[in-house]
């Protein structure tokens, strides 16, 4: 196994690949959206609880699904990572963790703020994992946005 | 370009790797990007279903082309654009001969098989449907041939039926001889299933849809590669492939059409060479198979895929089918061998083509894993979403077979297999 | 593949062939197939017009695309489709970059010029028309621009009309603007006309279109070879144009849509690539380009094209254009020298493009006679009969300019007259 | 000046090409037919005059049009020859003509049958040229079939 593999497949991966966390329904949710990756047919459902309020807090995030190790464990850890955050806080680590994985300029990395999720930096070096690492992202940032513009019934990463 | 002193030809009878007949290292030299490293790993390719490599021939057959013979075709009285539209015009004859088609204008220059459908769903089914018509198919179908159907269908509300297949990725017969009506217009079947391997017995199913009087189109894409092609024998009404899976270059491929069917379709894309005469109020459509090639074509694709099929001419398809199910049949005694893994498509007669599924790890991830030491296969649906959702699974790991594999990468295919156990242990 | 390196680029400032900024030896040097000789006399290409000769760095990419690239795009986990996809999709952003277009989702690989104008009459432009509804072109169209509209407007019952041209052959604007009308849907015109060399106002006939709303295709086949393109500032609501006229492969064109009508079009073809989610109910298509785009695309040709886009870009459009108005002055001064020959075309603003009749000679006596020397013309309609009947012949010779053609290309061609003249004294 | 181009544009084409001759409408003709060749757009109208009766013999033959030398001069030296002879001797010298051009084997050649004709010959040395040189030929044909099945609108080379 070379290094970037072993980067990649990190113990905490394949764990959460096989074991997700937060993998059902929430008994109560509001907000919901499914996520969808054409590309190699990953699929899920990310469940958010959101209470309404000036500070919108997420209080509960659970998700459903079929997929990679990646797609798996990434939508896992972000599941248990939501879980307390406001929905501000929420689009910043989209952002952190879209830097993690892209190395994007246009964002200051502050990988203290990924805490856990830096565990999937060794997507960077598989440039066509990326989409399977974002694809619980994607949803999530859909589910934030429905109630603005237009639902899609469903977001890719394509 | 004379190829047989190049490629060791039918007379070779050397038995390299085991029961082969013709020398597979010999053939291998003719694929440069064999030679290539990825990784720092020898290229292992087995993603021959997506597309093939190229042998040093037909690459050089269009260098040559380029670099000496390129002009427009068809309309030139000089020298370059004679020469230029005969090596075009001859490498329909060898499409003709490679197929035995019964004339040279049935034979349309396309850019792939999925145009090729789409051109028949388009100018020969759309036309004919109404209401309550049926289009039928097979759940096995690559996307190329269901969404030409399911767009012509809602356009005419005609219904788009689907035979059953079996656990095994085979069509079931009973299920098709039933599904045949008088509402049918059309049956469009694939001969080998680019995700199951499965070749269909599409000359015993031609015969029973044509005893109903039922047209029936042939998607190749698999099956030219792989199988001798015999399209009287067959009698399909359509028949379509594409140059780069067959050894030839990309954006270009062959829609096959009977004469009598093509001659009552209206053409496709309206242009030069397509039209005989041209004024403001009316056009004259040119004749076959011309009607159907709108455009400067592809010339040096067509060209070029002329060349491959004299490449594959040269080696001998039978010999190529002999030496495939071989290894086949090595890397299926191989991969059984693999505990959780679960080979998708087990249909008694089989192409070169190894779908499977593994307990422990997603196919992304085996393919991720096996690219690192130089594998190349494909992970995913292989545009055939409806036959995965069948199956219930979103996607599988698929190696593919072509002339120049041999068991050397099957063996670097099973190493890396079990490396992608030792990760998802 | 350092072009700058081989290329004379613009710092070269040698006057060679008198008003010439770059070196035209040298750039001869880059298209190998100049060197050949035709009949024993060396080959003068002067049918760029229908399609440009290649340089190797363009052929060396095709190449080395196949024997060291070669894969399936978008669909691979693997390398090397990886390495395919990255090459395939930088050759969208070249293209984009070239037209300055303003996104790389408005840039879609078709055929060519043909393909993709019937793209936009099927996809577009049918679905929008009625009885009574208007598709404006010009009578210098080819038929590529022509035989679409007609057949979407049989379908349709809208009604193609046709701007008149004066007698230089320039199109009369006076009578364009009282054209331009509410029951107008598209207006359809060549940036410069391959018969004639006219190069169009499109610009100002753009502004004049989209101030009644009316949106506009542009037919740039023979525009983008020689004048710089600015999509943004042109504001064309389509552009076509095809690679092989632009020093690329043949097989590959391009298809420029703004985004907002792009969005709106349903597919043109079905089938792998374009689609997103496909059950045998329904399919979920995908998003810009790649709806457009089904199954396999010409991969070979599309990094060609890239490739053809920066040789043209090391040398600056700008150069070429100033080169081949040079040479066209001086060969419209050559050729009006020859009594009895009268020349097509006289637009003030013309491309390389010199049109014309002979007393003596029909112009394929002239094409043949010329061929023996080994000068490639085109003799013909030039895929514009309704333009030849408005003109009242039934054929011209042309001879059509590309960067690498010099004074002596021209002078070979006058003697070859001079030739035709003797034989038909 | 080439041979071959010596060969081609011989003193009796260049002239038939300037001056066709019976190059008008016969007053009364019982078979016509116009050939064209969209290659080029040379298109010309052929015009017949047979009388019916057991030997059909073509009585007058003339035609208009425009094209290029070769095409005019082979339409003005067919019509020369076409007077008196019965539809079997036409078919025959169609045979006998196409023969001169491509060589064909199957076909023996009496050049003899072909009298002033044999000045064509030199287009065999111009492939791209055959379309022309039998434009008018291919006219003959469809006129003699007129009757028989669907007369079509014109005849091509192509
Ligand atoms: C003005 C014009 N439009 C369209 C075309 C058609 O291009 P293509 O044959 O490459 O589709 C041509 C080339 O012949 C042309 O000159
Ligand atoms: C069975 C089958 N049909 C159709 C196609 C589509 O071929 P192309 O992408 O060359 O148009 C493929 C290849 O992907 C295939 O395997």
């Amino acid at each position: 196994m070379n290094n970037e593999l072993r980067e990649l497949y990190q113990e905490v991966i394949i764990d959460h690949g096989r074991r997700p966390r937060n993998f059902k329904v929430l008994q109560e949710y509001s907000h919901s959206q499914e996520g969808y990756n054409p590309l190699c047919g990953d699929r899920l459902q990310l469940f958010l609880l959101i209470r309404p309020g000036p500070e919108q807090v997420i209080e509960e995030a659970s998700f459903l699904g079929e997929g990679c190790a990646i797609s798996m464990a990434s939508a896992s850890l972000l599941t248990e990572c939501l879980k307390g955050k406001t929905i501000a806080e929420a689009q910043t680590l989209f952002q952190q963790f879209h830097q993690l994985l892209t190395g994007d300029t246009a964002v200051q990395a502050e990988p203290e703020k990924l805490g856990k999720l830096q565990v999937l930096a060794g997507v960077r070096a598989f440039p066509t994992r990326i989409k399977c690492a974002t694809l619980a992202w994607h949803a999530l940032l859909g589910a934030l946005n429905e109630d603005e513009d237009k639902p899609e019934a469903w977001v890719t990463t394509e | 370009m004379n190829m047989r002193d190049r490629i060791p030809g039918k007379e070779t009878q050397g038995l390299v790797d085991n029961s082969l007949t013709f020398d597979i290292d010999a053939v291998r030299e003719n694929f440069p990007i064999l030679g290539r490293r990825v990784y720092d790993q020898p290229l292992v390719y087995l993603d021959n279903a997506a597309t093939s490599q190229k042998p040093r021939e037909v690459v050089d057959c269009i260098q040559t082309y380029y670099l000496q013979t390129n002009a427009n075709v068809h309309r030139g009285v000089y020298h370059l654009s004679e020469e230029a539209t005969s090596a075009y015009e001859a490498s329909r004859d060898k499409v003709q001969r490679f197929l035995n088609a019964k004339s040279r204008k049935e034979i349309i220059f396309v850019r792939g098989t999925t145009e090729a459908i789409n051109l028949v769903a388009h100018c020969y089914a759309k036309p004919l449907l109404s209401p309550g018509d049926e289009i039928l198919i097979s759940t096995m179908e690559h996307h190329s041939n269901i969404v030409p159907w399911q767009i012509i269908c809602n356009q005419t509300g005609a219904t788009l039926k689907v035979i059953p297949i079996n656990d095994a990725g085979e069509i079931e017969q009973d299920a098709f001889t039933t599904m045949l009506n008088p509402r049918c217009r059309l049956l469009a079947i694939t001969q080998v299933s680019n995700a199951l391997g499965t070749i269909n017995p599409v000359r015993q199913m031609i015969k029973q849809a044509h005893q109903q009087s039922i047209p029936v189109l042939i998607d190749g894409a698999q099956a030219v590669p792989h199988l001798q092609v015999d399209l009287q024998a067959l009698d399909a009404d359509f028949y379509a492939f594409s140059g780069h899976k067959v050894y030839g270059p990309t954006g270009i491929g062959i829609l096959y059409g009977k004469q009598e069917l093509l001659e009552k379709m209206k053409p496709y894309q309206g242009g030069g060479d397509m039209i005989s005469r041209v004024t403001f109020a009316h056009t004259d459509y040119n004749e076959l198979p011309y009607r159907f090639e709108a455009g400067t074509p592809n010339i040096a694709g067509s060209i070029g895929l002329g060349s491959a099929l004299d490449y594959i001419n040269a080696i001998g398809l039978d010999q190529i089918a002999r030496h495939e199910q071989a290894l086949l049949v090595y890397a299926t005694e191989q991969l059984s061998s693999i505990d959780g893994l679960r080979l998708i498509g087990t249909a008694k007669h089989k192409a070169g083509i190894l779908s499977f599924v593994m307990a422990e790890a997603h196919a992304h991830d085996v393919s991720t894993i096996l690219d690192q030491s130089g594998i190349a296969i494909r992970a995913g649906h292989h545009c055939t979403m409806p036959l995965m959702a069948h199956l219930g699974i979103a996607a599988t790991a698929r190696a593919s077979l072509a002339l120049y594999n041999n068991r050397a990468d099957i063996d670097a295919l099973l190493a890396g297999l079990h490396e992608v156990k030792r990760i998802f242990k």
